[in-house]
């Protein structure tokens, strides 16, 4: 691995179409921030570069009890956080505790749920976790409540960051303003609303890690206009990506097309048919409009930039099948099949969409595909919030076109694609499971896959999540559309493999191992 | 053409400084260009006071702007003559660049408009060096010193001050003083003055025409005067120009002219003018009974300020005033511009909150609603000023005539048509012109309209509010006629506003003389016209032009103390002034509130 | 004077209370829960629930509306749901952006405005005017973001004479300053045609020429000075367009100003950065209103406060 | 309450002579012509569009899911699903006049009645009804409008509701002056002398005064009208889709005014085509019916 060997120093410039809301690893859930806080905080965990496997990263070593339920983790010495206190096991703990505590307002807190004292601190009547207990300095426990095969992946996710207890209460709310923690970064400047800058941790536990001296992140840029800039040697990194109208331009141009790089990503958009509003209480129905959608032309209304998908997990995630066939697309089957249910001149409904290009229009590309079978489907284009409000109504939203919106996997793992979004916990006032579906046999099988935490078992347990989403396709509450393919950017200053530049877990781009030509 | 001979006026060099000659001005009009002055020709003569008097819209602004190159661009030009100054200029199709230096410095002028003439947004001072500056009379550090001799030359009050004030500081009659300040600052040898009183008071007209002779006699210069008062005519000239449509129809010194005019149009203009003291007698009225009794009647206006906006102070547009008119009795008001006089007549109208008693045909208006109100309007109707503002220009006349009856609901269908046009009749319109537009009559026509309207209601009283000031004396004369026929016919009582002390004397029977909202002196007419007693009614009639050349009109009295106003801080009051009967029902203030006034040094 | 100032400052205080009255009853109708996009998606329903209590949105309207006035009170603009930063600190650092931008943008409608304006004047009824007319309300009939893209397109993408957005230089403010203040220009330049030529007839520049002045003299000193008048009054509205304006502009040239989190801030329901902004932007336009009358008196000695 | 019923029954001399005057003019005419053209355009819609504006072809695609630039076949090009330009911007054109005409129409009303109310009646109404004039005056208009756009379930009417909230303020200004000026001026004082009752007052004597005010500010707001539903429609808060509006179609194709520049530049043309003809018109209109700057002496 020669970027191994990269030499240090040199500087990137990112874009990004958003602000930066926080940098708070308790909180940040966006696009733009899901990589920074990953290159400013480490976790006990993380994955090798660029791809989806596990490895230790805080954590020195740990051990799984034989139950499944308790895992003990020894941390690495000698590791400080940016304002230059060792980081120990009471920082793990507080920062546990800090998450899952209601006043933090983590949108996180949930993926804790299986760690023992969780009911307690979300009711309030606790302020520490029961289940987490501080061994030694460099030992830490934690204790499950029910075996969890997907704890690892927890202990992973920005959520579980180690952060420091004095600094996060000395900034109280304004900590993701003022971020320290132990990674490969940390935040030199930022000015709201224009741009962040981070500098190397020089004191970095990892040595060789970062390879860049500094990075400006620029927020406010349209894709369009960074990807310009880009072109102009202006900008390193469109951090959200190639956007449409200029895919074409770059894919094809021989000056840029080297530069341009491909990656999957965990990633599913699926059209919601909420079950509980007729006539999409009907499985014929459901079903009918799943073999009506032509798939491959919303493909190539975003350029061919994403894979036709036949069931909710994306091809990556392990659980996927491969030999699952799906609904082909046939609207005269759909048509006969729709005439079955009761409905042979079709129906009028609505389809909600997030009011962001390209949602509205792969959204009007499926109202055409609908309109074929019968099926008028009038477009509510709405502002994010208002789609996700109407989703979690059960009598609001009869269609929801997932995009923009939709599930890119917290952890490479089959089971994030089933609880809140299509599980029955999900399908309550509030929730996010927008089909409104809930099968409570299902419901039983992902606790007992979930409880298959003996590693000798993965291809079991993987087997019986396969199982689960074949099921859910029997009774079809989603029409999966396409996995999008992630197509970025980079100037001819950067180095590094491609993967790292579409990390799958380091969404976007794993900074930490971009280096630079210039001082190669 | 050419110009007649010139007859040399009083004392005038008999050389001309100006010679025009067959002058023609055209306007661009949508039905093409049209002649408004025609032919022209006089000679200025070096010294003399030459007067352009005719009617309106006969072309004496339009000659005097010709002179000056200031035609308003690009609708009017000189069509046709010249305009010859004494050296031989020629001035018609003069360009610009030399225009410049003839204006001010050989020709100045001053307008009409004494309150728009002035840049707002400059001092006085600056406006003054400003021409002083232009045409090199002197360098900038000698301006100042300049322009305070010339501002003390035309006699104003405390010159330093005003140097740094703004126009709108200024009273009318200082704006005007101002602007003549400004005429002559250069010397020049014309002096075009166009109305140059129209707009202001008696009063204040007789000291402004009393500056410009003096002015004249010192400085030498040789006025154009234009205006349509034969009082000042005879007053100013020593040769007048009677123009009508634009064209010169007599040309005489002003002894001959007012003495036997040579053409029919001067006689009658001549005798259309009213000339104080040769009122016809009036019938007497029967005073034993009242159509319109006011007691102690009071209009105060709010002035809000301050933090909370609560009422800081009041004016106090009518204090205290009792009056009765009988039945076919007509009652003049006069005094000077904001003295109140509109505002009492609004007040019978109930249009202005007021206090105190008023009876209109035995009926008391106060305290009564809008609609207890409405019954008593149909007794008391009123006629304003400008007829045009008057009447609503998107309606037809005739069915303005008959809204009144509409409202009372006294009559439709065709007895609606039929009492209309008989209204028309009475103020000597046809019928078929009830389908035509207010714009489609002429100025005095109008007022017919207004008061057929007035009467529609058969009123016993109507409030004339200077019904007639804005006519032409010939149309002024008409519509006076017609009043007077309609008060013997129908036995109508007028309340008569007016500032124009010869009109009040052709129409009245009783005059009030109204002084920052109170009467100061009432009588009979020949009481009050004919024995003055109060120092403020002489000023006023000694400051009335008389349209006879041979009368020398002695300099009106100074004013008695600094401007005063009607506005009082809110606890004090104006106070009320007793009027002590004198014999025979002449009333006169006892004691001077402007006295008081200055007392208490409350000024404006 | 100062009796009228406190009046019109309480009257605007009036205007901004009314109008957080309006907005927030807007926003409490707004389709979207907040608590729920704090929670995220693995969230519990109690979660939803703690977090909606924890930010007072389960009370009753009025409770809610009074203590978001009383916090108002003490300067607290409240804290934004999503970025989790006070309001007050988000608007204040995109202050600096909408100020240069709203100066940029003055600047350059009121040189090129004024000047339009007074040339067609003058030169009224000539081909001149009327090219410049028909300019001006090309300038008024075009949309900002049709503007705006063409201006980037063709100066910045094409020509490249001009950075393609992003916010720094003075290079940086060209262009969009240039897009806000187009629609300013057409304004101005209708404004202050009709305002010269009501001024040209009026009778004392009349009296300025019967002075002989000149004529470049006559428009400097007496014509444009009384001409700029009602134009002052424009002030307070000029600003009202200017805020409907920089969110569309801010968004297409990448500029960090309140406009752009504005429009972020909707996309999110974040309430109380909506709220906040749309308190600053009518703040601006209460105080552009207030401006203008105590602007007025100063250039025009008749107006008087009272 | 303000009765609207009373209007001028005759047509208004100076109105009819105004029309007449107005077609004198090069501007106007031209303004006109191009107004005509888009009504037209408007309700003969189906006969004139090559295509159905919402029919995504395949061949309106390049292979590789491109937009076609104009070409014989589409005559404007196509958009990025495949769909003909040409017929989209015309049927466009019927929710912009559509807009123009209603939400224009509702804001008028308004602000008609508001205005005249307040300056009329004076006092606390018109105290009342001023200060929320003046309240809506600071309003943000744009923000308004996108947080209105966002409780509504968006469709035309809400849209052009929600303009007409945003855009009667003007008016209302505009009439609440005019008719302030109207009710000091001596023939309306003649008539409350007569006993005539407000209503009246206002419906045969005020009204026909404004209707000049009216129409020429009526023209005016419809372009303004119109300028606002685009920028709803493009920041994607207005109009839905597949419903063509220009400012959506600007909208749905704004990142690709590099790369494909008529599917954003020539909408924005057809906006500024239909503003600036309104514009023209109700400027024409002004100068011809305006009396103040007629006849000034
Ligand atoms: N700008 C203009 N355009 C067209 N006609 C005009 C213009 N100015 C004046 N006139 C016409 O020219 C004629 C003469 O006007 P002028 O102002 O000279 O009259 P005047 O004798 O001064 O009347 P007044 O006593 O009312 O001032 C009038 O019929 C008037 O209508
Ligand atoms: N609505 C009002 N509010 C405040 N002050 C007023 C109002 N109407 C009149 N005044 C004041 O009341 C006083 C009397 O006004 P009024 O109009 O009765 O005078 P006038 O004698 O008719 O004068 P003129 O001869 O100029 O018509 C003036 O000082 C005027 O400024
Ligand atoms: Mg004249
Ligand atoms: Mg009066
Ligand atoms: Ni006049």
């Amino acid at each position: 691995q020669d970027f191994i060997d990269a030499k240090q120093g040199g500087s990137m410039i990112v874009t990004y179409k958003d602000d930066v809301s926080t940098l708070d690893p308790a909180i940040g859930y966006d696009w733009q921030n899901w990589s920074m806080i990953k290159s400013l905080f480490d976790g006990l965990m993380d994955y090798e570069p660029g791809t989806t496997i596990l490895k230790k990263d805080l954590a020195e070593d740990y051990t799984i009890s034989d139950d499944g339920k308790t895992f003990t983790f020894t941390l690495r010495q000698g590791v400080t956080f940016h304002n230059g206190r060792e980081m120990t096991a009471e920082d793990v703990k507080y920062s546990l505790d800090r998450v899952t505590n209601p006043a933090t307002q983590s949108p996180g807190a949930g993926f804790f749920g299986s760690i023992e004292g969780y009911d307690d601190m979300a009711s309030g009547a606790a302020d520490s976790l029961s289940g987490v207990t501080v061994i030694d300095p460099y030992t830490v426990e934690i204790k499950l409540s029910r075996p969890d095969a997907t704890f690892l992946h927890v202990m992973a996710i920005n959520f579980s960051s180690i952060v420091p207890k004095e600094e996060a209460e000395k900034y109280g709310p304004d900590f993701g303003k003022n971020p320290v923690g132990t990674g490969a970064f940390k935040l030199a400047e930022w000015t709201l609303g224009q741009k962040l800058v981070f500098a190397r941790n020089s004191d970095y536990w990892n040595a060789g890690v970062p390879k860049l001296d500094q990075i400006t992140f620029e927020v406010g840029q349209e894709p369009i206009v960074a990807l310009l800039r880009l072109q102009q040697g202006e900008v390193d990194i469109p951090g959200d990506g190639i956007p449409p109208a200029k895919f074409l331009e770059v894919t094809q141009d021989p000056t840029y097309k080297d530069f341009v790089i491909e990656g999957g990503q965990l990633h599913t958009g699926y059209i919601t048919m909420n079950v509980k509003m007729p006539p999409f209480d009907n499985v014929k129905v459901r079903q009918a409009v799943n073999m009506a959608i032509n798939k491959d032309r919303a493909v190539r209304i975003i350029n061919g930039r994403a894979v036709p998908a036949n069931q909710p997990l994306p091809p990556s995630m392990p659980g996927y099948a491969d030999d699952y066939e799906g609904y082909a697309f046939d609207p005269e089957a759909a048509k006969a099949l729709l005439a079955e249910a009761g409905f042979p001149d079709g129906f009028e409904t609505e389809l909600f969409v997030y009011n962001t290009d390209p949602n509205p229009r792969i959204a009007q590309s499926f109202q055409q595909d609908l309109a074929g079978i019968g099926i008028k489907a009038e477009i509510r284009s709405l502002a994010q919030a208002n789609v996700i409000a109407a989703g979690g109504e059960p009598d609001q939203a009869p269609m929801i076109w997932s995009g923009g919106m939709a599930w890119i996997a917290d952890f490479p793992d089959p089971s994030n694609f089933y609880g809140p979004i299509l599980g029955c916990d999900g399908a309550v006032q509030g929730g996010w499971n927008w089909s409104w579906y809930c099968n409570p046999d299902l419901d039983a099988k992902a606790v007992e896959a979930d409880a298959m935490t003996d590693p000798a078992m993965a291809t079991e347990r993987e087997a019986k999540w396969r199982e689960i989403y074949l099921a859910i396709m029997e009774d079809a509450p989603w029409v999966p559309v396409f996995n999008e393919q992630r197509f970025t950017m980079r100037s001819a200053r950067l180095g590094g493999p491609d993967e790292i530049f579409v990390d799958p877990v380091h969404v976007p781009v794993n900074y930490d191992y971009v280096y630079s030509t210039d001082v190669q | 053409m050419t110009g007649q001979g010139a007859i040399s006026g009083r004392g005038a060099d008999p050389r001309p400084v100006l010679s025009v000659a067959g002058l023609t001005i055209q306007v661009a009009t949508p039905t093409g260009a049209q002649s408004v002055v025609e032919d022209l020709s006089f000679d200025l003569m070096r010294g003399e006071t030459l007067c352009l008097a005719g009617e309106s819209g006969s072309g004496k602004s339009m000659t005097a702007l010709a002179i000056m190159g200031l035609l308003p661009q690009p609708m009017a030009r000189v069509a046709g003559g010249s305009i010859r100054l004494a050296d031989g200029t020629e001035l018609a199709g003069l360009s610009e660049a030399a225009f410049r230096k003839v204006r001010a410095k050989r020709i100045s002028m001053i307008f009409q408009e004494p309150m728009t003439s002035l840049n707002p947004v400059m001092t006085i001072g600056r406006q003054l060096t400003e021409v002083l500056l232009e045409h090199g009379e002197c360098t900038a550090s000698e301006a100042p010193g300049r322009a305070l001799a010339l501002l003390r030359d035309v006699r104003i009050t405390d010159a330093e001050r005003r140097l740094k004030q703004y126009p709108h500081e200024l009273s009318g009659g200082m704006r005007q003083r101002v602007m003549i300040a400004m005429a002559l600052a250069c010397n020049p040898e014309i002096l075009i003055a166009d109305e140059p009183t129209t707009a202001l008071d008696v009063t204040v007209q007789a000291e402004v025409l009393d500056l410009i002779r003096a002015l004249q006699r010192e400085h030498g210069t040789t006025v154009l005067m234009i205006t349509h008062d034969m009082g000042v005519v005879a007053e100013m000239a020593d040769r007048v120009i009677v123009m009508r449509d634009g064209r010169q129809v007599e040309s005489a010194e002003v002894g001959p002219l007012f003495a036997a005019p040579d053409t029919d149009y001067a006689r009658r203009l001549l005798a259309a003018v009213p000339r104080l003291g040769q009122a016809p007698p009036r019938p007497v009225p029967d005073r034993t009974q009242a159509v319109v009794v006011a007691d102690d009647l009071s209009v105060r206006f709010d002035l809000r300020g301050g933090i909370v906006n609560r009422v800081q102070a009041r004016v106090h547009a009518v204090e205290g005033v009792s009056f009765r008119i009988a039945p076919g009795e007509t009652l003049a008001l006069v005094g000077e511009s904001g003295c109140g006089k509109s505002t009492i007549g609004k007040a019978l109208l109930g249009l202005v909150d007021w206090t105190g008693s008023i009876r209109v045909a035995g009926q008391q208006m106060r305290g009564l609603s809008p609609a207890g109100l409405k019954p008593v309007r149909r007794n008391i109707q009123m006629v304003f000023q400008d007829p045009g503002a008057s009447l609503d220009a998107r309606m037809t006349v005739g069915q303005q005539v008959a809204e009144p009856l509409v409202v009372h609901g006294l009559a439709s269908g065709s007895e609606l048509t039929d009492r209309v046009a008989a209204l028309f009749g009475r103020v000597g319109l046809t019928p078929d012109h009830m389908a035509r537009f207010p714009h489609e009559f002429s100025g005095g026509q109008r007022q017919r309209i207004c008061i057929a309207r007035a009467l529609a209601l058969r009123p016993k009283v109507i409030v004339a509010d200077e019904a007639v000031s804005a006519l032409d004396v010939s149309v002024q004369a008409q519509v006076l006629d017609l009043m007077r026929e309609l008060q013997q016919d129908e036995g109508l009582a007028y309340l008569f506003i007016s500032h124009d002390m010869a009109v009040v004397e052709q129409v009245a029977d009783r005059v009030s003389v109204m002084n920052l909202g109170q009467i100061i002196e009432t009588g009979s007419r020949e009481q009050v016209l004919g024995n003055p007693q109060h120092a403020f009614t002489r000023r006023l009639l000694a400051a009335v032009p008389v349209p006879d050349p041979t009368y020398h009109r002695p300099p009106v009295p100074p004013r008695g103390a600094a401007p005063v106003s009607p506005v009082w801080p809110i606890g004090q009051e104006p106070r009320r002034v007793h009027l002590a009967d004198i014999g025979g029902g002449h009333r006169v203030a006892e004691d001077d509130p402007q006295l008081e006034l200055a007392h208490r040094g409350y000024a404006s | 004077m100062w009796g009228y100032l406190f009046r019109r400052l309480m009257q605007s205080l009036l205007i901004l209370l009314g109008i957080s009255l309006v907005t927030f009853v807007l926003l409490y109708l707004v389709p979207a829960d907040p608590a729920r996009q704090i929670a995220g998606r693995s969230a519990t329903a109690e979660t939803v629930a703690n977090i909606r209590a924890q930010l007072g949105l389960d009370q009753p309207f009025y409770v809610q509306y009074g203590r978001y006035l009383g916090n108002l009170l003490q300067g607290d603009l409240g804290r934004s749901y999503l970025q989790r930063t006070e309001v007050s600190t988000l608007i204040w650092a995109r202050m600096p952006a909408t100020l240069l931008l709203m100066l940029g943008a003055i600047v350059a409608e009121l040189v090129m405005g004024l000047t339009i304006g007074a040339v067609a004047a003058l030169k009224r009824n000539t081909p001149i005017d009327q090219s410049l007319m028909v300019f001006s309300f090309v300038t008024i009939s075009a949309p900002q973001f049709v503007v705006g893209i063409l201006l980037l397109y063709v100066f910045a993408v094409r020509l490249g004479w001009f950075p393609i957005g992003g916010y720094g230089t003075f290079a940086h403010l060209v262009l969009p300053a240039l897009t806000i203040g187009l629609l300013g220009t057409g304004w101005y330049s209708r404004m202050m045609r009709s305002s010269m030529i009501d001024v040209l007839a009026h009778d004392y520049v009349r009296t300025a020429r019967a002075k002989g002045l000149g004529k470049l003299r006559i428009v400097t000193r007496h014509v444009v000075p009384n001409a700029i008048l009602p134009i002052i009054a424009m002030i307070g509205i000029d600003i009202g367009m200017f805020m409907s304006g920089i969110v569309v502009v801010e968004s297409v040239f990448g500029w960090p100003g309140i406009g752009q989190l504005a429009w972020q801030a909707i996309q999110r329901v974040d309430i109380p950065i909506i709220m906040g902004v749309t308190l600053i932007s009518a703040c601006f336009i209460v105080l552009g209103n207030l401006l203008a009358d105590i602007i007025a008196p100063l250039v025009d000695p008749r107006i008087k406060l009272k | 309450m303000v009765s609207k019923a009373s209007k001028a029954k005759a047509p208004n001399p100076r109105i009819t002579a105004g029309l007449k005057d107005l077609f004198r003019r090069p501007r106007a005419l031209l303004a006109a012509g191009v107004l005509l053209m888009m009504v037209f355009a408007a309700v003969a819609a189906p006969l004139i569009m090559p295509y159905d504006p919402n029919a995504q072809m395949f061949e309106g695609l390049s292979l590789e899911g491109a937009p076609l630039p104009p070409s014989a076949q589409f005559w404007l090009g196509t958009d990025l699903l495949g769909r003909d330009l040409f017929s989209r911007l015309v049927l466009g054109t019927r929710t912009s006049l559509i807009i123009g005409v209603v939400a224009n129409g509702i804001a008028v009303f308004v602000g008609a009645a508001v205005g005249i109310t307040a300056g009329y009646f004076g006092g606390w109404i018109g105290g009342i009804l001023m200060r929320f004039t003046d309240l809506m005056m600071a309003f943000p208009a744009l923000l308004l409008a996108i947080v209105l756009a966002a409780i509504f379930k968006p469709s035309l009417l809400i849209v052009a509701l929600v303009i007409a909230m945003v855009n009667w303020v003007q008016m209302a200004r505009v009439i609440y002056t005019e008719t302030r000026a109207l009710a000091q001026r001596e023939f309306i004082e003649v008539q409350r002398a007569m006993g005539s009752g407000p209503l009246r007052i206002i419906g045969r004597h005020i009204l026909p005064h404004l209707v000049y005010s009216i129409i020429v500010f009526g023209t005016l707001g419809i372009s303004t009208t119109v300028l606002l539903e685009a920028t709803l429609s493009y920041l994607g808060v207005g109009v839905q889709p597949p419903t063509p509006s220009w400012g959506n179609i600007i909208f749905e194709n704004q990142t690709y005014f590099a790369t494909a520049p008529w599917l954003v530049f020539l909408p924005g043309l057809a906006i500024l085509l239909l503003a600036l003809s309104f514009n023209l018109l109700g400027d024409a209109l002004r100068d011809t019916l305006d009396p103040r700057l007629k006849g000034r002496h």
